[in-house]
């Protein structure tokens, strides 16, 4: 019903009204989610959810907490299997992604509790993001000479990179189990990002950061989708954020999707108020 | 000052082994303390430095290289321990150190010409596999009458339990009694199977060829399975006080082989005497004294010192010998009755005389049994088994262990 | 008047070497809810840690200064003997009990209360009340809750001690928008109602400041502004630093300018 | 069949004995996260202490026994105070480091207080087989084990109550989740530590007074632990019950092992055999039979 | 003022990969290797080479083996003693059935025999995690013993299961005296730790941190756990196969399985932990303090005079009370203390 139709107006939707999004311009689907469905025992996780990505974009996924937001992502990237419905990737139709191959096939992420390695510095952390690009075989590395040692430093030049562009410089050698929670996501966001991916998942990349922290981060995730054309799917509870950065909104609630739209129309939709703003729109 | 003749020990007091190790190295040093009493050997006086290995072949090696440089170097050395004796058998030719393994280790070791630094004094596991089934044989009346009887071998699933299996092996076929093998993993502490096991095969004698914890739990899971404890003969390692006392009652009617015949000695009331009411003795817990390990220790210790003697009569007497002259007095030792006797311990031990071709020396054991409270000889006389076989053994694996070491079997003169 | 809670010149060193709170002093007078604003590692859970002795465990020390409860100095006393004196942390990053159910996790939260069946059962009633969402969720092993779950929990954990002085380390963190106006109420009505006061660290900011009496900014281990919450939230810095309005009213996200002044404060 | 029946029942009965030292371990872990190591050598030092006090003031078994529940509860509040106190917060492997120096600590004090020979101990129950039974069913069961059986029941049963149903329990369990949230809510880590640790000791007083009844008192005491351990593994480290369920079913399959199919390899293979077994179990349920799931969540 | 860091730019990626970025470290280090190729074998006693220097040095290749599966890739084993024996007696094996195999060749190939175990008892690891693992490690333990027991081949069917280690000859060099065994010994675990600091550094050493600190994370990321962890189990496996190797050939000599004992893998576990678990140097301190530690004790109670059965059980006792005092000092090993220690270095005269 409403779902469908939501669906059907997404086009005009997108390129409608909306200063941001006419703006913007967004590729064809490149992630389409059909009819997932996921339960642990009796708790029902997601019920029946459909909805796309685009190339380009930034999709968030808002909703109450408990709704299924990081069980979205984690079925998209693998970590969890849906008991019905069905993925379709870059024209590549599967009922589940397994990690690896998600994390092959350019999808990457960020954790709403860190999932950093916390005994390595950044730095490492960071090289470990492009483990997928390294080719010499472990003799090599402990040998650590000729093309291993230079792939060793090519990769870090990328890894540098990165450093700068998130202004974490300063913290390079530092074991990222001392950093403060909020340049600890940061950390995080540079992981994800060593890889390069073609679509990256954020859980929460800026809970428990003031004002000041977020308009940074929000200035690398909208860096990182202008210049490299990063696909974004993010979940955020702020909602300034989400209505200023993001193309396309979701709205799940209790597993249910309730909307799905430009931040304006899910903004109104009464469903999204009464289940999670709380507040009606201007 | 006078010298002193120098004697490395590394020794055990803590872990598993501890009982027998406090035991066997107390009775070492309160014979050293009473013939330093009486003005050492021919003047020389003993001294001695103890170590602890804890069992453990790795610090029993850093014990002996830290040991044998003392003191002017030592001149002798006794690890009491198969693993320990294993890490410094290398060692002991260049060093030109002897070692003693009384009572245990490789039963090869004997040939002198071999193993030229190793003495397995008085006997050998497999001089003693063989007088197990000589007593089993004369206890059925007659070897004849082991045929189609049962043995049980139930050992200590290690190198030590394994050693005396071509022995046994060979007797078996010889006499034509069934040898079943059962191992006991170690430490041991749980044999029910095992017990069910040899209840289901109802033998005739049961051989326990155990070590530390593993004799209690034999002897009280054998009582907990009803099994006859008579019928059970235990070896040297196995027939201890620390291995029958705390079972209780379970024990009494077990025997166990020994070198040592119990009972007091002249030797063993001086010790008492002169140390141990002058609070001089070694061991803390003086009911201790002349138990099976300390008496063991005391007749280890007896031994040595003959060996100086014979030493100190070749190279100088008064003088300290050197560890080459200790081998040559260890390899030439005759402890005779009248020896025996002059010493105080006549009957304590067997006659012990070596040769380059005998670096054990005798090869005679007794059998003790248990009477609840003490252990009793039951043998009066000491047993002998088959040793034409146990030579031929011998010869056998000394001559692979020559051919793996590349070794030119020799006497050393 | 003497101060609820007061901090005196405290300094905290991690691992022997890393010197993180360089002279902190707060004071929280009774009844009142006090603001601990800063950046990202400016120093605010050490400084919460600080008060709750819960410093030890990760290996800091504090190397001067001294803390006082009612009072006496409470640097010396184990986190239990806090607790029942009525001083309780939330701490930053949830730390439920994974293997625990939600409600099993609340009535750990009353083990130092020994007060009747009927009584636990009224405040884990309250706790429920406040958040709906932990009741059906309550036969649920916390470790595979959501994360608001989890941070509802922890909340709702402290508050079944029934203390008089809470330290809440970043409540509304991963928190829906609703939920989080919803946890300040709390807050308030606890704070009204029972004279329950409350020294919270929060990185929003304009809802800190909104329901705060007074505040405290620290930077870099150092309290660089204080002042009554009004006032601070009338300050320049504060506005564009921490509540992100300046001059021109509220910016979007979207069109941050990249280099920005120097704050006033550093100068 | 009836030898069938008696490895079976043997085993199970062995199962049990190891069960004892197993509740031990379980008692620990599950309140406090701690794998304890030294858990072996607290049996040591709890049956020779007794035997040592008999021995040494000349006093018989019933006034020994309180005495060494006296020094069991100084052993705890000791270790509390000493090595946990100091440990809160640190990472599993540290804590297990520490009582393996917890073990040697109290190995070598046990044999300085009281000597390192092997005694006897005594209970008043004697390990000789039941008559009853061999008459009734001619199957042969040392009446000892049953004791040891009905012991082990009791131990675990009220163990397992105390956690499920109490205050005390809930924060024990509260406790191995999480220290430093412990710590926060308020639970008296350091009080709580050092009561189970004084009941730990209890319990390896009772394992070690069977033990000791059964294989002497001697230093070979500490390697039960290493039998307990695949019962542990198979039974889950958190579940009282998982320790008797383990125990039981490590018990009997050894023994069946050892006599049905040790022969075929040569046989011994009762040391390593428990393990794998735990092993395999442990491939399809990584938690053992009862054990908590361990939480993966991101 | 002599440790500074400051001054000391780096101008290239590579410069900042090295193992010692800072000057201090590197030059300490090359002294340090030159007075152990040097001036050791010419001034130590045999006493210090063979009972000290050589079983510090192989105990510190089998730490660094153990820290690479527990310290790196987060798996806690008890078996390290088992890998140890593989390694031995397949070198003896190698060296006795192929007539002319060069030693050194043997002991890589007894190194691989060990990584093939590891491997093998490895694939639990998979679905097992933590103290269940580590408990379940025992089963190799107890198990390749068990089979070297049994097996009468792999001892070349000596009766009672004892091998004695060929005289080593390395292109007809003979190294029998105790500072010739130094000096291969101290060659060969020189260059595996550098191979292992090499690995550390680049990505196998990463994927093995990442599993440890977080592997459905590692996952994500697309690191293989069953590609890293057996990996991880393989190259640990090889370090103690080769450590046990040189315990048998240029330590102990004659050896049986029973050496290869629970206790030695638990010695090795002490010096990861006391040491630093996750760090090379920590292997090595670590093994120090472990082999050292017994040696002084036993010499301190000596210069004592106390009866010897105290003396031995105050040594058991002050051992684990050392133990649980360095835990409490430092609870992540002698490196970090070492570490702490030249971060105070750096600030000093200033105490921040
Ligand atoms: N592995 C799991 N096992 C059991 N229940 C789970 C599991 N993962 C998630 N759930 C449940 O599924 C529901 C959705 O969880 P999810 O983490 O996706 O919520 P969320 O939308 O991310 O919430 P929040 O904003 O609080 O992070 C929750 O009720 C949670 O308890
Ligand atoms: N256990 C620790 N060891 C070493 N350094 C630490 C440790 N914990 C915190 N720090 C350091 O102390 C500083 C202050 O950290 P703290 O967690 O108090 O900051 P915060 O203000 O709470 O930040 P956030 O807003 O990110 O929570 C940080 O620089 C951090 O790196
Ligand atoms: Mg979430
Ligand atoms: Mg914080």
């Amino acid at each position: 019903m409403t779902e469908a139709q939501m669906q059907m107006n997404e086009p005009e939707a997108h390129f409608g009204e909306g200063e941001s999004a006419a703006r913007r311009e967004t590729g064809p689907v490149i992630l389409d989610l059909k009819n997932i469905s996921l339960s642990f025992g009796g708790v029902r996780a997601l019920t029946d959810i459909s909805f796309d990505v685009r190339q380009h974009e930034i999709r968030a996924i808002i909703g109450p907490n408990g709704a299924g937001k990081s069980s979205m992502l984690n079925v998209i990237n693998g970590v969890y299997r849906p008991q019905q419905g069905q993925i379709t990737y870059r024209g590549e139709v599967r009922k589940n992604m397994d990690c690896h191959a998600a994390a092959k096939s350019g999808i990457a992420r960020t954790f709403q509790n860190i999932a950093l390695f916390k005994g390595m510095t950044v730095l490492d952390n960071i090289m470990t993001g492009r483990n997928l690009k390294m080719k010499s075989n472990f003799l090599m590395q402990a040998l650590y000479w000729g093309p291993a040692r230079r792939e060793e430093i090519a990769h870090r030049i990328k890894a540098e990179e990165i450093i700068d562009f998130l202004e974490i410089q300063a913290i390079r050698k530092t074991p990222v189990g001392r950093l403060p929670y909020g340049l600890q996501k940061r950390v995080e966001l540079g992981r994800a990002l060593a890889a390069e991916p073609e679509i990256l998942l954020l859980d929460e990349p800026m809970a428990g950061m003031n004002v000041e922290e977020k308009q940074d981060m929000c200035r690398f995730i909208l860096d990182v989708n202008d210049q490299f054309g990063t696909t974004i799917v993010l979940i955020e509870h702020d909602m300034g954020v989400v209505m200023d950065i993001s193309d396309r909104v979701v709205v799940l609630d209790y597993g249910k999707k309730i909307g799905d739209g430009t931040p304006d129309e899910v903004r109104c939709n009464q469903d999204v108020i009464n289940a999670y703003l709380g507040v009606a729109c201007s | 000052q006078p010298a002193e003749q120098y004697i490395a020990l590394p020794s055990y007091r803590v872990g598993p082994y501890a009982a027998g190790g406090s035991g066997f190295y107390g009775g070492i040093i309160d014979y050293f303390n009473l013939v330093n009493l009486s003005g050492g050997v021919n003047g020389v006086k003993i001294s001695w430095e103890e170590c602890e290995t804890e069992y453990n072949p790795s610090r029993g090696v850093e014990c002996y290289e830290r040991l044998k440089t003392k003191n002017g170097g030592a001149t002798l050395v006794e690890p009491l321990s198969t693993g320990v004796a294993y890490g410094i058998l290398d060692r002991l030719a260049v060093d030109k150190i002897p070692m003693t393994m009384i009572g245990y280790g490789r039963s090869d070791a004997a040939n002198g010409k071999v193993f030229p630094y190793v003495f397995p004094l008085i006997t050998s596991y497999w001089n003693q596999a063989a007088a197990m089934i000589k007593y089993l044989g004369d206890k059925e009346g007659g070897m004849a009458k082991l045929k189609g009887k049962k043995i049980v071998h139930l050992y200590h699933d290690s190198a030590f339990g394994k050693e005396p299996l071509p022995v046994l092996e060979a007797l078996s076929k010889q006499y034509g009694f069934e040898l079943i093998k059962i191992p006991v993993t170690p430490p041991g502490s749980e044999q029910q199977s095992q017990w069910l096991q040899i209840r289901q095969a109802k033998p005739d004698h049961v051989i326990l060829w155990g070590w530390g914890s593993m004799n209690a739990v034999a002897i009280k899971t054998a009582q907990r399975n009803g099994f006859p404890r008579e019928k059970i003969l235990g070896v040297w390692w196995a027939g201890s006080e620390e291995d029958t006392v705390p079972t209780g009652d379970a024990a009494k009617g077990y025997s166990a082989m020994t070198f040592n015949t119990p009972g007091n000695y002249p030797v063993m009331d001086e010790i008492r005497k002169k140390l141990y009411d002058a609070g001089k003795g070694n061991m803390a817990d003086s009911t201790r004294i002349g138990s099976v390990y300390h008496m063991r220790g005391v007749s280890a210790a007896i031994l040595w010192v003959e060996a100086m003697r014979t030493a100190q009569e070749k190279f100088g007497k008064g003088k300290r010998i050197t560890g080459e002259q200790m081998r040559w007095g260890l390899e030439n030792l005759n402890v005779d009755e009248a020896r025996q006797k002059s010493i105080g311990a006549f009957g304590m031990l067997p006659v012990v005389k070596t040769s380059c071709d005998d670096h054990e020396g005798s090869g005679a054991v007794k059998v003790q049994q248990w009477d609840g409270k003490k252990w009793n000889a039951i043998t009066p006389n000491w047993i002998v088994g088959d040793k034409a076989l146990t030579r031929k053994l011998l010869e056998e694996s000394s001559a692979a262990y020559a051919a793996e070491k590349k070794i030119t079997p020799a006497c050393i003169k | 008047m003497t101060p609820y809670l007061s901090v005196n010149n405290v300094e905290v060193i991690y691992d022997h070497v890393i010197l993180v709170l360089k002279g902190v002093s707060l004071q929280v007078p009774q009844g009142k809810i006090v603001a601990l604003l800063g950046a990202n590692g400016a120093g605010k859970s050490t400084t919460l840690k600080t008060i709750s002795t819960l410093l030890r465990g990760e290996r800091g020390d504090v190397t001067k200064g001294e803390v006082q409860f009612k009072g006496e100095r409470i640097d010396q006393l184990t986190p239990n003997e806090l607790v029942r004196r009525g001083l309780s942390q939330v701490m930053e990053g949830r730390h439920c009990f994974g293997h625990l159910t939600i409600e099993e996790n609340l009535l750990t939260g009353a083990y130092t209360r020994s007060t009747s069946r009927s009584e636990l059962k009224a405040s884990l009633e309250k706790v429920y009340h406040y958040f709906p969402r932990l009741r059906e969720r309550r036969s649920s092993q916390a470790g595979y809750t959501s994360g608001g779950e989890q941070q509802m929990c922890a909340i709702g954990r402290a508050l079944m001690a029934k203390p008089s002085m809470i330290l809440l380390d970043e409540p509304s963190m991963g928190i829906a928008p609703q939920i989080v106006e919803e946890i300040f109420g709390i807050v308030k009505d606890l704070n009204s109602k029972e004279n329950v006061s409350f020294l919270l660290a929060e990185q929003n900011t304009s809802i800190a400041l909104r329901y705060a009496d007074f505040g405290y900014i620290l930077e870099n281990g150092r309290v660089v502004m204080e002042g009554a919450a009004a006032d601070l939230s009338c300050n320049e810095d504060v506005k564009e630093f921490y509540l992100g309005v300046s001059g021109a009213g509220r910016k979007s996200f979207r069109d941050m300018k990249f280099y920005r002044r120097r704050k006033r404060w550093l100068a | 069949m009836n030898f069938f029946f008696e490895v079976l029942i043997g085993g199970l009965l062995s199962g049990v004995m190891y069960a004892l030292v197993a509740i031990g371990f379980v008692l620990i872990y599950k309140a406090s996260g701690v794998f304890n190591f030294a858990q072996g050598a607290m049996v040591y030092f709890a049956a020779l202490t007794c035997v040592g006090v008999m021995d040494k003031l000349g006093v018989s078994l019933w006034i020994a026994l309180p005495i060494t529940v006296a020094a069991m509860i100084v052993l705890g509040l000791a270790i509390e105070r000493v090595v946990l106190r100091p440990l809160v917060n640190q990472p599993e492997i540290t804590l297990f480091m520490a009582t393996i120096g917890l073990a040697f600590f109290i190995e070598g004090l046990a044999q300085l207080m009281f000597g390192a020979q092997v005694r006897k101990l005594e209970l008043p129950i004697e390990d000789v087989p039941s008559q009853y039974l061999m008459e009734h069913y001619n199957i042969l069961v040392s009446q000892f084990d049953i004791m040891a059986a009905a012991v082990c029941g009791l131990l675990v049963t009220s163990l397992a109550l105390l956690f499920s149903k109490t205050k005390v329990g809930r924060a024990l369990r509260a406790v191995a989740d999480d220290h430093q949230a412990a710590l926060a809510v308020g639970i008296p880590l350091q009080r709580i530590w050092a009561v189970l640790w004084a009941v730990a000791g209890i319990v390896a007083l009772v394992a070690g007074l069977l033990w000791g009844a059964r294989n002497g008192v001697q230093f070979a005491l500490t390697f039960v632990a290493l039998k307990a351990l695949p019962v542990l593994i198979l039974g889950g480290f958190t579940s009282m019950p998982g320790a008797i369920a383990g125990g039981l079913i490590i018990g009997a399959s050894e023994k069946l092992a050892e006599v049905y199919i040790g022969p075929m390899v040569g046989g011994g293979i009762e040391g390593w055999f428990p393990y794998v077994l735990a092993l395999l179990f442990l491939l399809v349920r990584p938690e053992g039979l009862f054990g908590e799931k361990i939480i993966r969540r991101i | 003022m002599l440790y500074r860091e400051a001054g000391q730019f780096k101008t290239s990626y590579q410069a900042d990969g090295q193992i010692f970025p800072i000057m201090q470290d590197r030059i300490a280090l090359l002294a340090l290797l030159a007075v152990a190729i040097v001036f050791v074998p010419l001034l130590a006693s045999p006493y210090v080479l063979s009972a000290i220097l050589i079983p510090f040095l192989i105990f510190s290749l089998a730490a660094i083996g153990l820290n690479i599966l527990t310290g790196y890739a987060g798996q806690l084993s008890l078996g390290t003693a088992a890998f140890m024996a593989v390694g031995a007696f397949a070198s003896y094996n190698f060296i006795l059935r192929i007539p002319g195999l060069p030693v050194l060749v043997a002991f890589i190939l007894g190194g691989l025999s060990a990584a093939l175990v590891g491997i093998a008892f490895g694939l639990p690891s998979l679905r097992i995690r933590g103290f269940y693992l580590a408990a379940a490690t025992l089963a190799t333990q107890f198990f390749v013993v068990w089979c070297l027991t049994k097996i009468p081949y792999l001892t070349n069917y000596s009766t009672s299961g004892v091998i004695t280690a060929q005289p080593i000859v390395i292109l007809g060099y003979n190294f029998d005296t105790p500072d010739r065994k130094y000096l291969l010994v101290l060659a060969v675990v020189a260059v595996m730790a550098l191979l292992a600091k090499n690995m550390i550094r680049s990505n196998v050493g990463r994927s093995w941190m990442a599993v440890r600190d977080m592997d459905v994370a590692a996952e994500v990321i697309g690191f293989r756990l069953m590609r890293t962890k057996l990996l991880a189990f393989a190259v640990s496996s090889f370090y103690c196969g080769v450590a046990g190797a040189l315990y048998a050939y240029a330590y102990l000599g004659t050896v049986e399985p029973e050496a290869y004992n629970l206790d030695l893998s638990f010695r090795i576990l002490f010096m990861i932990i006391i040491g630093g678990v996750g760090s090379v140097l920590g292997s090595f301190l670590g093994a120090a303090f472990i082999v050292l530690l017994p040696v002084l004790l036993n010499v301190v109670a000596h210069s004592l005079a106390l009866p010897t059965s105290v003396a031995s059980n105050l040594e058991l006792m002050v051992f684990g009370a050392l133990i649980i005092f360095f835990l409490i000092v430092e609870p992540h090993g002698l490196a970090r203390l070492w570490q702490i220690g030249k971060e105070k270095l750096r600030l000093w005269p200033f105490p921040h």
